[in-house]
C-alpha cells in the first residue's frame, strides 16, 4: 500500500515512499534520515530504481513522490494523468555530470562537446585515445557509464549525441556508479561519466576533464554549475511529490522538513547547492503546493 | 543314501512333548487357506498353498530361503498390502470370513491377528510406551498401567524391568527386546500371533526363553512361526509347514508347499524326497 | 623356502610415487576449497574490522554519515523474512514430504511426476522465482514489496529443499518401526505422526536449518521483488516494507565511498556468523542423533 | 452347527471398520495439497514466464532473439539477440566447471575413499559452509580481493569487471555441490566391489580410479550437470564481479552480461511494465528456465540408471 | 540328552570322501597363527586363536554369528587393515613370514592370499573384464586372452560364458556370478583362497556346483572356507574349526576357537560339549 494508504490515515505512524533516480537517491535519503531521528514514528522508504522506474510507479499511485534527474515527459504526464495523481516539480539541488578519466591519465585534460560525441555516438568505433586526438598516444579506451534506465544517460545522450537514448552500446553500463568509479580507476585509458558529487568523493582516484562546447575549457565546480558556464553538462534535480499526499499531514511535514533543510541537505549529498533566490522560491513554491493539497 | 532311520533318532529328542497330544486332522481351524498364490506384481513368490491353521496350535513354516515363507506369513494380518505391487489370489478365510473380501479393514484384521518380526523392531520410546502403543491407536483411553504389567508378566519380562519401565527400550538386550515385541503384540489382545524367524538374531539363551514362552502362549493363542532353524520346528510346534522354490515349466522360481502335517509325523516319516533332503541337510 | 627371501616377496615396492602424488593431489581439491573460504573469512574480517562493532547492531543505516551507519533495520528484516519463510515452508515442506514418503501410492504416475518436479525446481535458478514473486505475489496478489512478498518467495524457493531433505530423514526410519506399528493395528496416519515423524525429527531439523540458511543469504529474487531501498526503520508487520542483509550489503558496495565498503565487510561478517551459527547448530544436531538403528 | 455359524458371522462383522475414519481421508487430502503446492508453483512459473515471453515474440522474432549477436534492449531501437548474453553466460560456466569438476571430483575422490571417518566428519561439513555462503559475498569477495589484489598483477590489461573473476569464485562455489554429491555416488558402490579389489591386490589409487568410480559414474555425472546448472543460474557473483557489458567476446579478461545478470540489472532498475524492454525479461527466464530445466531432466535420468544398477 | 551315536550317523554320510586321507597333524602348514587376537578399537572380536592351516587342504570355520568368523578369515590376508579402528595381536605367519611384520606390504600379501565374499561381487564391467583386472593392476601387460580363458575353464564357467565375454558380468545369474568371483580370485595365481560363506546366497544347484569346484580347486590352491552350513564343511572340508562367543568374566562377549580337527573326527566325536551342542542343532 502506497499514499493511497498511508493518506487515509491521519495518525503519526503513516508511512512514506519515495522512488525514482538515483541520482537524487541520496538528497531523498538524507531528508529520510534526518528527518526520522526527529520523528521516528514515521516511516521514510527510499528506493532507487532510475527517473523512468520510478515515474512508473509514482504515476500508478504506489509511492508519495519520485525524484528525477530530468523533467518528467509527456507520456508519463499522460500516464500521471490517467491515474488521477496531481504533482509539482521541485528543484532542490544542482548536478554537473563530470567526465572523469583514470587519475594517471596525464594526457587528456579538456574534450570539446564533439569529441565526446565522436567517442559515445552511436555509430562510434573508437576505442583508443589516439583516434580521438592524434596527439593523444596509443591507450585503449574503455568506456563506462550509467545504466541505460538512468535519467544521467537520458540526459547525457541527449545533450551530447542529440537524441536521448542514443548511444554506441558497447561501454559497461551501470545503475551503480561505485561501477564507473572502479572501472575508470582500475584501468588507465578508462572514461567516463557520473554526477559531480560521486567525482568529488573519489578525487584521489578519478580525474576531471574540462569540457568545451565552443566557449573554451571550462572545469565542473559548484559555480560553474550554478552559473550555467559549465554546459552542456550542467542540470537541476528534482523531487516531484504527489498533491494527494501532501494530504497526509505527514507527507506534508516530510517535504517541508525537506524544503526548509535544502541546502545542508544537498551539501551533506555532495551536490551543490541551490543559489539563495533559488532557495527562497524553492520555499514560496512548496507553501502555494501545500495550501492547494489543504484545500 | 536313504536312512531314514538315522535322521528320525536325530531329531526325535528334539520333539516338542505337546505332539502326542495333537490331533491328526486340524478340527476347528481358525484359518483356512484355500489355494492361496501372493505376487509381487507379475512374479508369483508362493503358488496354490491350502492348509488349515489350527485354534491354540502351533504352525512352523519351514523351508529353504527365498521359498516364500515370510510372504504367506504377512499374507495372514495383510501386511503384504502395504508392499506396492502384492496381491493375492484364493481365499484366506478367518473363522470363514474372507479377510481379501469387500468390507474388511485390514487395520482390524491386524488388531486381530499380531505379528513379531525378526529382527526386534522395539519403538524408540520407553518400555511402557512400547506396550502401551498398540491399545492407544486403537482407542482405548485412561490407565493403562495395568495392561501393560499383564502384558510383560506373560511376556516373561516384568520381572526384569518392572523398575525402570521409563527407560528406553532400546536400551534392554536383544533377547528382552523380542519379548518386548510379543508383549506390546498381546496388548492389543489379538487371537493370533505370527511371528517370523523371531529367534534369528537372538542367542541360544535367549532363544530358549523365546521358546518357552511361545509354548506357554499356545493355550491362548494361535501361533504361526516362521524359522529356519529345523530343530526349533521340531522343539516348539504341532505341525509343520515344509517350503520350496522350485522352477516352473518356464524357469521361473515359485515357492510351492511341499508337506504339511504333525511335526512329529514330518519329521520322523516325511513322504516326500524333497522334506527328506531338506531336513537331513542335503540342501539349503 | 628360506625366511628372507619370503619377506622379499611380501615387501613389494613401497607404495609408489605415483599413489603417493595421486594422494596428495586430491587433498589439494580439498584443502582449495577450504583455503579459499579461510582467505575469504580473513579478507572480510581484516577490512570490516574497523566497523566490527556495536554499532552495526543499534544503529540505522544512513548515506549522511557512513561512519556510524549501521545494519540494524537489515538484521530485523533478515529475521522478519526469514522468520515468516520459515512458518510458511516448514509445515508445507513436511506435509509434502509426508504425503509423498507414506501414503501416495511408491512409483504411481502422480508421484513420480510430483517427485520429478520437486528436483526441477529445485534446480530451478532463484532470480527466476524472483520473477515469480513480483508476478504472483507483488502483483497479482498485491502485497507489494512486503516481508509477506519475500517470505512467500523465499518459501517457494526453499521448499524443495526441505521436501527432498524431509523425505531423507523419513526414509531413514527404519521400515520395521512402520511395520511394527501398522502390525498392531495403527492406522497410517497414527504410524506416520507417532512413529515415524518423530524418529526423524532431527533429519528434518537439520534439513530445515540448511535451507533457511540459504533463504537468509539470498538476494537475487529479492532484488525483483524491489528490496533494494534506503530503510531506516524495523518491520512492525508482513506488510511493512523491508530490507535484508544480503541486499544492504549489495546496496552499499554499490556505494563508491570506500567506508561503505568497509561497512560492507562488516555486514558480511554479521551475515556469516549468523550463518555458522545456523550451520553448526544443524551439523550438532545430526551428530547428536546418530541414529542407533 | 448352528453355534458355529453364529461365530462365524460375529467374527466376520467384527472386521469391518469399527468406527468410520474421517479425519483420516481429511489429512490425506491436506498433505496432498501440500505436495501439489510444487506443481503450483512450476505451474507459476510457467505461466509467468510464458504470457510476457509471447507478447515479446509477438514483437521481436525468435529467429532475431535465438540468432541475433546484439543485445541492446535499453536503448532506442534496441536489438534483442540473445548470443551475447548466451556466450556470456557459457564463458563464466566454462571457467566455473573448470575449477569445480576437477577439484569437486578430486574432493569427493579423496573424501569417500582416503579421508579417514574423523577427518570426513571435519571436512564436508567445513566444505557445507563454503556451499552455504550467500552470493553476495563471493561476488564481493571476487571484485573487491580476487580482482583487484590478485588478478590484477597477472593480467594487467584485465578489465575491472570481468568474466574471470566471476567464473573462478563461481567455481569454488560450485565445489562442495560437485563434491558432495559425488561422494553420495560413490558412497553408494556397495563396499563389496572396493573389497573384491582389494582382496585382487590393487592399491587404493587403483581401486578408486578402476572400480569405484566408473561405478558411479552416472552418479558423478549427474553431479557434475547438476553443477553446471547452478552455474547457469547464478546471479549475484555475475551480477557484482562479471559487469553488465552484453558483448559477444570469449575473452575471459573482459567484462560480460549472463543471462541472470541481465534479469537483475534490468529487474531491478524497474522498466515499464508493458515495454518490450520489460517483457525481454521474460523471454530470457523463459531461456534460462528451460536450459536449466532439460539439463536436470537429464540429470535426473542418470541418477535413475544408476540407482537401478545397485538398487 | 547325550546321544553321540546318532549325530555321528546323521553326518556320516555327508562327510568328504577326502577325510580319509588326511594326516592327523597339519606337516607342512602354509599359516600358522600364534595366539591371534582381533580387535575392533577397543572390543576384542575374537581372542587368542593358535592354529595351523596345512597346504592343499580345505579348511573350515563355523560357529554361531557374530563368533568372529569372519574376522579371523579377513585377517589371513590384512582386509582388517581397511577397517578403521581394526588392529591384530599375535602372529600370522605366512611360510614363515609374520603377515604383519615390518617391511610387509599388504597389496603383496592380498596377491598370495585371494578372497571371495558371502555376496558375489562382481565388478560393473564385461565377464572378461573382471577376470583380466587383477592380472591388470597387478603390471600384466599384453594379451589376457589366454589367461581369462584358462581361469574361466578351471572355475567351471568357461562353457557357459564363452561365446559372450564381453557381455556385463552382472548378467550372469547368482551362481555363476560367484564362479566369476573365483576365476577373477585365481587369475592373480593366489596361493590360498578364502571364501567366507560363498554359497550363502546361492541355491542349492549352485552349491552342488561350488562345491564341487571347491574340491576341484584344493589340488592346486590352500582354502579357508567360512560357513554357517554344517553339512557343508562335513562334505568339502578336510580340517574344521569351531568357534563360538562367549562372555568373559567382564561379561562381553569375545570369539574363542573351540575346536580344531579332523573334519570327519570333529563331526563324529567332537571333544567339547559345546561342539557337540552346536553340531547337534541344540543353539545357533
Ligand atoms: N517386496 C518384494 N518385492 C518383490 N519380490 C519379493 C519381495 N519380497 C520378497 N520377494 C521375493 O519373493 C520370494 C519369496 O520371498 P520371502 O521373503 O517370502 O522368502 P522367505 O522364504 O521368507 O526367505 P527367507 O528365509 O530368506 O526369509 C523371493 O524370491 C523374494 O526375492
Ligand atoms: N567393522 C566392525 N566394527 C566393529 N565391530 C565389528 C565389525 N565387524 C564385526 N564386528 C563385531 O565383531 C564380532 C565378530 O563379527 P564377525 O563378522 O567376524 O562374526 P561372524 O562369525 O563372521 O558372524 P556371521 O556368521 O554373522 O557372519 C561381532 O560381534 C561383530 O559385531
Ligand atoms: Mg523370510
Ligand atoms: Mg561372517
Amino acid at each position: 500500500g502506497g499514499s493511497n494508504n498511508s493518506s487515509g490515515e491521519d495518525g503519526g505512524s503513516g508511512q512514506i515512499r519515495i522512488d525514482g533516480s538515483s541520482t537524487v537517491y541520496p538528497l531523498s535519503a538524507i531528508a529520510a534520515e534526518d528527518f526520522q531521528i526527529a520523528n521516528p514514528g514515521i516511516q521514510v522508504t527510499v528506493g532507487s530504481s532510475g527517473t523512468g522506474g520510478g515515474f512508473e510507479k509514482f504515476c500508478r499511485g504506489e509511492t508519495d513522490a519520485n525524484d528525477a534527474s530530468r523533467p518528467i515527459k509527456d507520456s508519463e504526464i499522460q500516464e500521471c494523468a490517467d491515474n488521477g495523481i496531481e504533482y509539482a516539480q521541485l528543484t532542490v539541488a544542482i548536478d554537473a555530470l563530470t567526465v572523469v578519466v583514470n587519475k594517471e591519465n596525464d594526457f587528456a585534460n579538456c574534450l570539446t562537446t564533439d569529441q565526446l560525441a565522436a567517442i559515445w555516438g552511436p555509430d562510434s568505433t573508437v576505442s583508443n585515445w589516439n583516434e580521438v586526438d592524434p596527439s593523444f598516444p596509443d591507450e585503449p579506451l574503455p568506456l563506462f557509464g550509467p545504466g541505460t534506465d538512468s535519467g544521467t544517460f537520458d540526459y547525457f545522450t541527449d545533450v551530447i549525441n542529440g537524441e536521448e537514448g542514443v548511444s554506441r552500446t558497447d561501454f559497461t553500463p551501470s545503475e551503480d556508479d561505485n561501477v564507473i568509479v572502479q572501472g575508470v580507476a582500475g584501468s588507465k585509458g578508462g572514461l567516463g561519466y557520473f554526477g559531480y558529487t560521486y567525482f568529488e568523493e573519489n578525487t584521489d582516484r578519478l580525474k576531471a576533464l574540462e569540457i568545451d562546447s565552443g566557449a573554451g575549457c571550462v572545469a565542473p565546480s559548484a559555480d560553474t554549475a550554478r552559473d550555467g558556464s559549465y554546459t552542456p553538462l550542467s542540470r537541476p534535480l528534482f523531487v516531484y511529490p504527489s498533491v494527494q499526499s501532501l494530504a497526509d499531514p505527514n507527507v506534508a511535514e516530510f517535504f517541508q522538513f525537506y524544503v526548509d533543510n535544502d541546502v545542508e541537505i544537498a551539501k551533506a549529498a555532495l551536490y551543490i547547492p541551490l543559489s539563495d533566490a533559488a532557495q527562497e522560491q524553492l520555499v514560496t513554491d512548496f507553501a502555494a503546493l501545500l495550501n492547494q493539497a489543504g484545500s | 543314501m536313504n536312512q531314514p532311520n538315522e535322521i528320525t533318532m536325530h531329531l526325535d529328542h528334539a520333539l516338542s512333548a505337546r505332539g502326542a497330544s495333537i490331533p491328526p486332522e486340524t478340527s476347528d481351524p481358525v484359518f483356512t487357506l484355500d489355494n492361496v498364490s501372493v505376487y509381487y506384481s507379475d512374479y508369483e513368490a508362493i503358488r496354490n498353498v491350502t492348509l488349515p491353521i489350527g485354534r491354540n496350535e502351533i504352525t512352523a513354516f519351514i523351508g529353504p530361503s527365498g521359498c516364500g515363507k515370510s510372504t504367506l506369513l504377512r499374507s495372514f494380518n495383510r501386511m503384504n498390502d502395504l508392499i506396492p505391487g502384492a496381491h493375492l489370489k484364493g481365499t484366506v478365510a478367518y473363522h470363514g470370513t474372507d479377510i481379501y473380501g469387500p468390507n474388511v479393514d485390514p487395520i482390524e484384521v491386524r488388531r486381530k491377528v499380531g505379528m513379531v518380526f525378526q529382527k526386534p523392531n522395539v519403538f524408540p520410546k520407553s518400555i511402557y510406551e512400547n506396550v502401551a502403543y498398540g491399545p492407544k491407536v486403537n482407542g482405548t483411553k485412561g490407565n493403562l498401567d495395568d495392561l501393560v504389567e499383564e502384558c510383560l508378566t506373560r511376556a516373561a519380562l516384568w520381572n526384569e524391568v518392572k523398575d525402570d519401565l521409563k527407560k528406553s527400550a532400546y536400551a534392554l538386550s536383544g533377547g528382552q527386546q523380542q519379548r518386548l515385541v510379543i508383549a506390546r503384540c498381546i496388548a492389543v489382545k489379538p487371537e493370533v500371533i505370527l511371528m517370523d524367524e523371531p529367534c534369528a538374531s537372538l542367542d541360544p539363551l535367549a532363544t530358549a526363553k523365546i521358546e518357552d514362552l511361545m509354548v506357554e502362549l499356545a493355550s491362548e493363542y494361535t501361533i504361526i512361526i516362521v524359522t529356519h532353524n529345523m530343530q526349533q520346528a521340531a522343539r516348539v510346534s504341532d505341525r509343520t509347514a515344509f517350503f520350496t522354490a522350485e522352477l516352473d515349466e518356464n524357469e521361473i522360481r515359485h515357492g510351492r508347499l511341499v508337506e504339511f502335517g504333525r511335526t512329529r509325523e514330518l519329521f520322523s516319516s516325511p513322504t516326500d524326497p524333497r522334506t527328506e533332503d531338506y531336513i537331513s541337510g542335503r540342501f539349503g | 623356502m628360506s625366511h628372507l627371501q619370503l619377506t622379499n616377496q611380501l615387501a613389494g615396492k613401497g607404495t609408489p610415487l605415483r599413489d603417493r602424488i595421486f594422494m596428495w593431489l586430491l587433498f589439494l581439491s580439498l584443502a582449495i576449497g577450504v583455503f579459499t573460504l579461510a582467505v575469504l573469512l580473513t579478507y572480510v574480517t581484516i577490512k570490516g574490522w574497523p566497523r566490527l562493532d556495536i554499532r552495526l547492531f543499534t544503529n540505522m543505516p544512513s548515506v549522511r554519515d557512513p561512519e556510524n551507519a549501521g545494519a540494524q533495520s537489515a538484521i530485523t528484516g533478515s529475521i522478519w523474512v526469514i522468520s515468516f519463510t520459515a512458518l510458511v515452508a516448514l509445515p508445507t515442506g513436511v506435509m509434502a514430504a509426508l504425503y509423498l514418503e507414506e501414503f501416495a501410492r511408491p512409483n504411481s504416475r502422480s508421484q513420480r511426476f510430483i517427485e520429478v518436479n520437486i528436483q526441477n525446481l529445485a534446480a530451478v535458478p532463484s532470480i527466476v522465482y524472483g520473477i515469480l514473486g513480483l508476478a504472483v505475489f507483488a502483483r497479482a496478489l498485491a502485497l507489494g514489496q512486503s516481508v509477506i512478498t519475500a517470505a512467500l518467495t523465499l518459501a517457494l524457493l526453499v521448499l524443495p529443499v526441505i521436501i527432498i531433505s524431509t523425505r531423507e530423514a523419513l526414509r531413514a526410519v527404519p521400515r520395521n518401526i512402520r511395520d511394527g506399528s501398522l502390525a498392531l493395528g495403527a492406522t497410517e496416519w497414527q504410524t506416520a505422526y507417532r512413529q515415524t515423524l518423530p524418529a526423524a525429527i532431527p533429519g528434518i531439523a537439520t534439513g530445515t536449518i540448511l535451507a533457511l540458511s540459504r533463504a537468509i543469504g539470498e538476494a537475487a529474487p529479492l532484488l525483483l521483488l524491489g528490496a533494494v531501498s534506503f530503510i531506516t526503520f524495523n518491520p512492525d508487520g508482513v506488510l511493512s516494507d523491508y530490507t535484508t542483509l544480503p541486499i544492504q550489503i549489495f546496496n552499499w558496495t554499490k556505494d563508491s565511498r570506500e567506508e561503505f565498503q568497509v561497512l560492507a565487510a562488516a555486514t558480511i561478517v554479521v551475515l556469516l556468523l549468523i550463518l555458522l551459527a545456523m550451520n553448526f547448530v544443524a551439523i550438532w544436531i545430526r551428530n547428536k542423533t546418530q541414529k542407533r538403528w | 452347527m448352528a453355534t458355529n455359524t453364529v461365530s462365524e458371522t460375529a467374527e466376520g462383522l467384527s472386521l469391518r471398520q469399527s468406527r468410520p475414519r474421517y479425519g483420516e481421508k481429511i489429512i490425506r487430502f491436506i498433505l496432498a495439497l501440500a505436495a501439489f503446492v510444487s506443481i503450483f508453483t512450476t505451474f507459476g512459473i510457467v505461466i509467468s514466464l510464458l504470457i510476457p515471453s509471447i507478447e515479446f515474440f509477438m514483437e521481436v522474432p525468435i529467429t532475431d532473439f535465438l540468432f541475433g549477436t546484439v543485445w541492446t534492449p535499453l536503448f532506442k531501437n534496441g536489438e534483442f539477440g540473445v548470443i551475447p548474453l548466451l556466450s556470456g553466460t557459457i564463458v563464466i560456466t566454462l571457467i566455473a566447471i573448470a575449477v569445480a569438476i576437477p577439484l569437486g571430483l578430486g574432493a569427493s575422490i579423496y573424501l569417500s575413499e582416503y579421508a579417514s571417518e574423523r577427518v570426513r566428519k571435519v571436512l564436508k561439513p567445513t566444505l557445507e559452509v563454503l556451499a552455504g555462503i550467500p552470493t553476495v559475498v563471493f561476488g564481493f569477495f571476487a571484485l573487491e580481493f580476487l580482482t583487484q589484489a590478485i588478478l590484477i598483477k597477472i593480467f594487467p590489461e584485465i578489465e575491472v569487471f570481468n568474466a574471470l573473476s566471476a567464473g573462478l569464485i563461481m567455481g569454488v562455489m560450485i565445489i562442495p555441490t560437485i563434491a558432495s554429491l559425488s561422494e553420495d555416488a560413490m558412497a553408494a558402490v556397495p563396499s563389496g566391489l572396493r573389497d573384491g579389489a582389494y582382496a585382487l591386490g590393487s592399491s587404493k589409487r587403483q581401486t578408486a580410479i578402476k572400480v569405484v568410480m566408473p561405478a558411479a559414474l552416472s552418479g558423478i555425472v549427474a553431479a557434475f550437470v547438476l553443477g553446471i546448472s547452478r552455474a547457469i543460474g547464478e546471479t549475484m557473483i555475475v551480477t557484482i564481479a562479471a559487469g553488465l557489458q552484453p558483448q559477444l567476446s570469449f575473452n575471459p579478461l573482459m567484462g560480460m552480461q549472463t543471462m541472470t545478470s541481465y534479469i537483475a540489472a534490468a529487474g531491478s532498475g524497474d522498466l515499464a511494465t508493458g515495454s518490450i524492454e520489460y517483457k525481454s525479461i521474460f523471454a530470457v527466464g523463459m531461456l534460462l528456465f528451460l536450459l536449466t530445466f532439460l539439463m536436470n531432466i537429464f540429470s535426473i535420468r542418470l541418477v535413475r540408471r544408476f540407482r537401478q544398477a545397485y538398487q
